[in-house]
């Protein structure tokens, strides 16, 4: 059955605008309605794998009206979305009962959740602007919900930085639309494969490359993240970290970059660097943090490294046109890490959450001793830590590999020197957590810690085995030809994409 | 053509002085200008739509900013960052203008839209069959609210947002014990 | 020549932005960078000797629905309008709750000033 | 706040009353002239605001309580959102504008012409009013409550309520 396009972003609204009409004793009923918007979502995900379908909102056809794409890009974007969103979901409902105005909660969570499928759905540069504000202003009020100090600060320094992309990104829809006529994506790719790129894309295509990457923290750019990240409640730091910067940021600029404005060697090798920046940089400063979440903050800028590191070498292979097989294989690697990271980042930052709501603090300093205590967090952690440092048989192992044999085949001996380092950074970081959080002696004030209950625990325990199974998604030949492959063909067919657009 | 001018480099001064005066409250006031500078623009640029909008929206976003400042320490702004930082950040700034400058040359003039010549452009099917096809005479507004109707339920969207997350951030008290809620 | 007055004024929105420390004038740079991009939309599709977009009783043929030529030619383009429309909206919408965020900041620690305003590191 | 003087008042009174019927006319008749939903609405809020200077907010708070003005906004939205669905339901496309040709055909320049763009634009028009007064009741609130800086708020009880 196919499901319309539209009820992946109409589902979350309508369920957002009524959460907040319920009365004071529907809090309940409100959470219930709210998990199972976010189970429904991951249902009409599965169901849409393996689909290429463009939907035309209104019924005007292409040029007029505004059309959603589905395609295997989107549909990965969207299982990644969908998955995270659930076990947030899921772990907030216990978590969020320290927090005043649930509902309203619920209500950002959705809305935040809508705004990310309007973006990877979207076929539309304005119409992924809008959704663009959507998740992004869902996400500066939540990571300011604490209502604290830092919270606001953070949420300040973060609302500060996003607008300032946001601007950017319509500064940069509006010189497109100035130079070729049209704001849908298939028409724009056609109009600049006739005319050529002349300054105006060239200005308009680093707006958006400032722009995303403002919002997926590259290293210049991310100077917000490390604020933003740890101060959330810890459910939406895992949505943060685990989707939002992917949709957001990655997503939209390999969307841009390769079917849009089509690749060229300078903007591959920009994405590069950017890549290696955030990798370096991101690893070497989250060494030195004492703070759980924030320790994991700094980590994903390193990880998201990867992905755009995998993405770039993809459009640095592509534009010299000289071996296209390493160029998918690099961005399976981008692709694969991006789905892994997604689902292991967002399983540490609920571990954290469940150790910051047992103990009362996330400084790594005070805490130890807690593998007794919290067994099920402990192991949970330690899958995730293991797959995010690369250990073998996790699946944060798999996607390094290849990217380094990708980075080896296309003769960047230096780019996989650069992985295998940043590699060994990151186990380092996830032995410290290892070693002071959950081994050593414990505490006085830890002594009487119990195990967290319920719904978080049910949440953390869904994705550690997700977490455990995500391996198969490249082992497995079925999985992989269904899920990651129509991905990177979309990639791969660069420009091909309006042709593909208008003939669907 | 004059008129244009005078107005853009109206709003430039204004923001100029909205940017360097020490008082919060001149500060406001000026970006006030600016955005009725704007909306007298948007009337000569055949706009009025628009100009409707923003003046409205200026009234209100002036009241909320005014709200903001008034009553509070609105004078005491030191000067900027420290001077290195924002010798950086101004030259920056500059080379991105200049590297701006180069790109108003590859739109179309001032005046000759780029919907004008491409036959096949949305635009001139808005105007050609707005009203045929939604049948409003004002072809913003089908634009707006059916050709374009899902740009505008997200804009809806993201009103609401902020709106939730304002009366977030403003509430009272936002922790409470576990404790109370398991009771 | 136009088009370049509206980026300088979009520069000095972001040296505001980028520059100053207080946190009303930061907002107050963000709205100034709006303002210009919103304006530099409509500029776009303004046609020299133009009518607005709307349609009036004379410039409809009345039997047969259809539009004058000459409004055919001289309307401006009203597609940036109905964007402009939108960003409007969402310039309001960030604008008020970034206002909210700073009378809160405000209340908390007694200032606008950011350098004061730091209690997490880096 | 106790609000202005009484030729303050008497004059908001009678003002009020023209700026909402001003706001309702930019909201219905949005398709024809320019305006429509959103500056409408802004204009139905900035009446209530004016309320609210000259009488101060309690005044306010009386007439428009504020958990309704707060379903309001969201009643507005979720029209809207149902218009959308309503597209889908009954002719089988999101946001088709289902009422257009095939159960009022309306001729141009009429009240009644547009299909569902008249709607849309009284949902966006009550949304927009709605939510633009709460929020400048919730900061005037919050400035009411916060004179000092640097204390500890007790803000807005009222918004609390609203919840």
């Amino acid at each position: 059955m196919n499901v319309p396009l539209p009820m992946f972003v109409a589902v979350p609204l309508v369920v957002a605008f009524i959460l907040p009409m319920l009365p004071k004793a529907g809090k309940a009923i409100a959470t219930l309605l709210a998990n199972a918007v976010t189970i429904c979502l991951l249902v009409f995900a599965v169901m849409s794998v393996g689909q290429a379908r463009v939907y035309e909102v209104g019924g005007w056809s292409i040029p007029l009206g505004i059309n959603l794409v589905l395609d295997g890009l989107s549909s990965l974007l969207l299982l990644a979305v969908s998955v995270v969103s659930a076990a947030a979901m899921l772990f907030s409902t216990r978590y969020m009962e320290q927090y005043t105005a649930k509902p309203k909660y619920l209500t950002l969570f959705l809305l935040m959740v809508a705004g990310m499928n309007g973006v990877v759905l979207s076929g539309d540069i304005f119409n992924l602007y809008v959704f663009l504000e959507i998740a992004s202003i869902a996400s500066y009020a939540l990571v300011g919900f604490g209502g604290e100090h830092e919270e606001l600060e953070a949420s300040f320094k973060y609302m500060v930085l996003g607008s300032i992309a946001s601007v950017f990104v319509l500064f940069g829809v509006a010189l497109v639309y100035g130079n070729t006529g049209s704001l849908n994506m298939a028409y724009i790719s056609a109009a600049i494969q006739e005319m050529g790129m002349n300054a105006g894309l060239a200005f308009a295509l680093s707006l958006f490359i400032a722009g995303f990457g403002l919002k997926a923290a590259l290293v210049p750019f991310h100077a917000w993240l490390p604020d933003a990240h740890p101060s959330a409640p810890a459910p939406i730091s895992a949505m943060l970290s685990g989707v939002l910067i992917k949709a957001l940021g990655v997503y939209a600029l390999a969307r841009l970059v390769f079917n849009v404005f089509g690749v060229s060697v300078p903007v591959g090798w920009v994405l590069v660097a950017l890549g290696i920046t955030s990798m370096v940089a991101g690893g070497f400063l989250a060494i030195g943090q004492w703070d759980f979440k924030r320790l994991l903050a700094y980590s994903s800028i390193s990880q998201v490294g990867y992905v755009v590191l995998g993405i770039g070498l993809g459009v640095v292979l592509l534009a010299r046109d000289a071996s296209p097989a390493w160029a998918a294989l690099a961005i399976l690697g981008g692709l694969f890490h991006l789905v892994n990271h997604a689902v292991y980042k967002s399983l540490l930052f609920l571990t954290s959450g469940s150790v910051e709501m047992a103990t009362g603090t996330r400084q790594m300093k005070e805490l130890g001793g807690l593998a007794d205590r919290m067994p099920v967090t402990r192991a949970a952690c330690t899958v995730a830590s293991a797959s995010i440092a690369g250990v073998p048989p996790f699946p944060g192992f798999w996607s390094k590999l290849i990217l380094v044999i990708a980075a080896v085949q296309a003769r960047f001996y230096w780019v996989a020197a650069v992985i295998v380092f940043v590699s060994v950074c990151t186990l380092i970081m996830y032995l410290k957590v290892q070693r002071y959080v959950f081994l050593g002696e414990v505490p006085e004030h830890l002594r009487h810690v119990r195990e967290s209950r319920g719904t978080m625990l049910a949440a953390m325990v869904l994705l550690t085995v997700l977490c455990l199974a995500m391996s198969l998604l490249v082992l497995v030949p079925p999985l992989r030809t269904s899920v990651l492959e129509p991905a990177v063909e979309v990639l791969m067919n660069g420009v091909n994409y309006s042709r593909t657009v208008v003939r669907l | 053509m004059a008129v244009f001018y005078i107005l853009l480099l109206f709003m430039i001064v204004a923001a100029i002085i909205a940017v360097e005066t020490k008082n919060l409250l001149s500060a406001v006031i000026c970006v006030g200008a600016i955005g009725f500078g704007g909306s007298l623009m948007f009337l000569f640029l055949r706009a009025p739509d628009i100009a409707i909008t923003q003046i409205v929206v200026e009234v209100l976003g002036l009241i909320i900013l005014i709200r903001a400042t008034i009553a509070r320490d609105v004078t005491l702004i030191s000067g900027d960052r420290e001077f290195f930082g924002t010798v950086v950040s101004v030259v920056i700034l500059f080379v991105i203008f200049l590297a701006g400058m180069q790109v108003f040359a590859t739109l179309p003039q001032f005046g000759a839209p780029i919907f004008a010549r491409l036959p096949e452009a949305a635009s001139q099917a808005y105007v050609r069959d707005g009203l045929s096809d939604t049948g409003a005479t004002n072809v913003v507004t089908s634009v707006y609210l059916d050709y374009r109707a899902y740009d505008t339920l997200g804009e809806a969207t993201v009103l609401f947002t902020a709106i939730v997350g304002a009366t977030v951030i403003l509430r009272g008290k936002s922790r409470k014990l576990l404790e109370d809620s398991d009771a | 020549m136009l088009y370049a007055l509206c980026f300088l004024l979009f520069m000095i929105g972001l040296y505001c932005a980028v520059v100053k420390k207080n946190m009303v004038k930061i907002v107050l740079g963000i709205m100034i960078m709006e303002y210009a991009v919103n304006l530099f939309l409509i500029m776009l599709g303004y046609r020299a000797g133009g009518t607005a977009p709307i349609l009036g009783v004379s410039d409809v043929n009345r039997q047969t629905a259809s539009v004058a030529a000459h409004f055919l030619n001289t309307a401006v383009d009203p597609l940036p309008q109905a964007l402009v429309l939108t960003s409007i909206v969402i310039s309001l919408g960030s604008l008020a709750l970034m206002i909210s965020i700073c009378i809160r900041t405000y209340a908390k620690y007694g200032t606008f000033d950011i350098t004061e305003i730091r209690r997490l590191r880096g | 706040m106790k609000g202005m003087t009484v030729i303050v008042k008497t004059v908001a009174s009678w003002v009020k009353v023209l700026i909402f019927l001003f706001g309702i006319y930019i909201i219905l008749f949005g398709h024809l002239t320019p305006g429509g939903g959103f500056a409408g609405g802004v204009i139905l809020a900035s009446s209530y605001v004016l309320l609210m200077l000259a009488f101060g907010r309690t005044f306010v708070e009386d007439n428009l309580p504020l958990p309704v003005a707060s379903r309001l906004d969201c009643l507005g939205a979720f029209l809207f959102a149902l218009i959308a669905i309503a597209g889908l339901v009954v002719g089988g496309t999101f946001f088709l504008n289902f009422l257009y040709q095939e159960y009022l055909v309306g001729e141009p320049f009429k009240l009644v012409s547009g299909g569902t763009i008249p709607l849309s634009n009284v949902a966006i028009g009550l949304k927009v009013g709605a939510s633009l007064f709460l929020v400048i009741f919730a900061l005037s609130v919050f400035r009411c409550d916060s004179e000092k800086p640097g204390d500890e708020p007790s803000p807005d009880r009222a918004v609390e309520k609203g919840e």
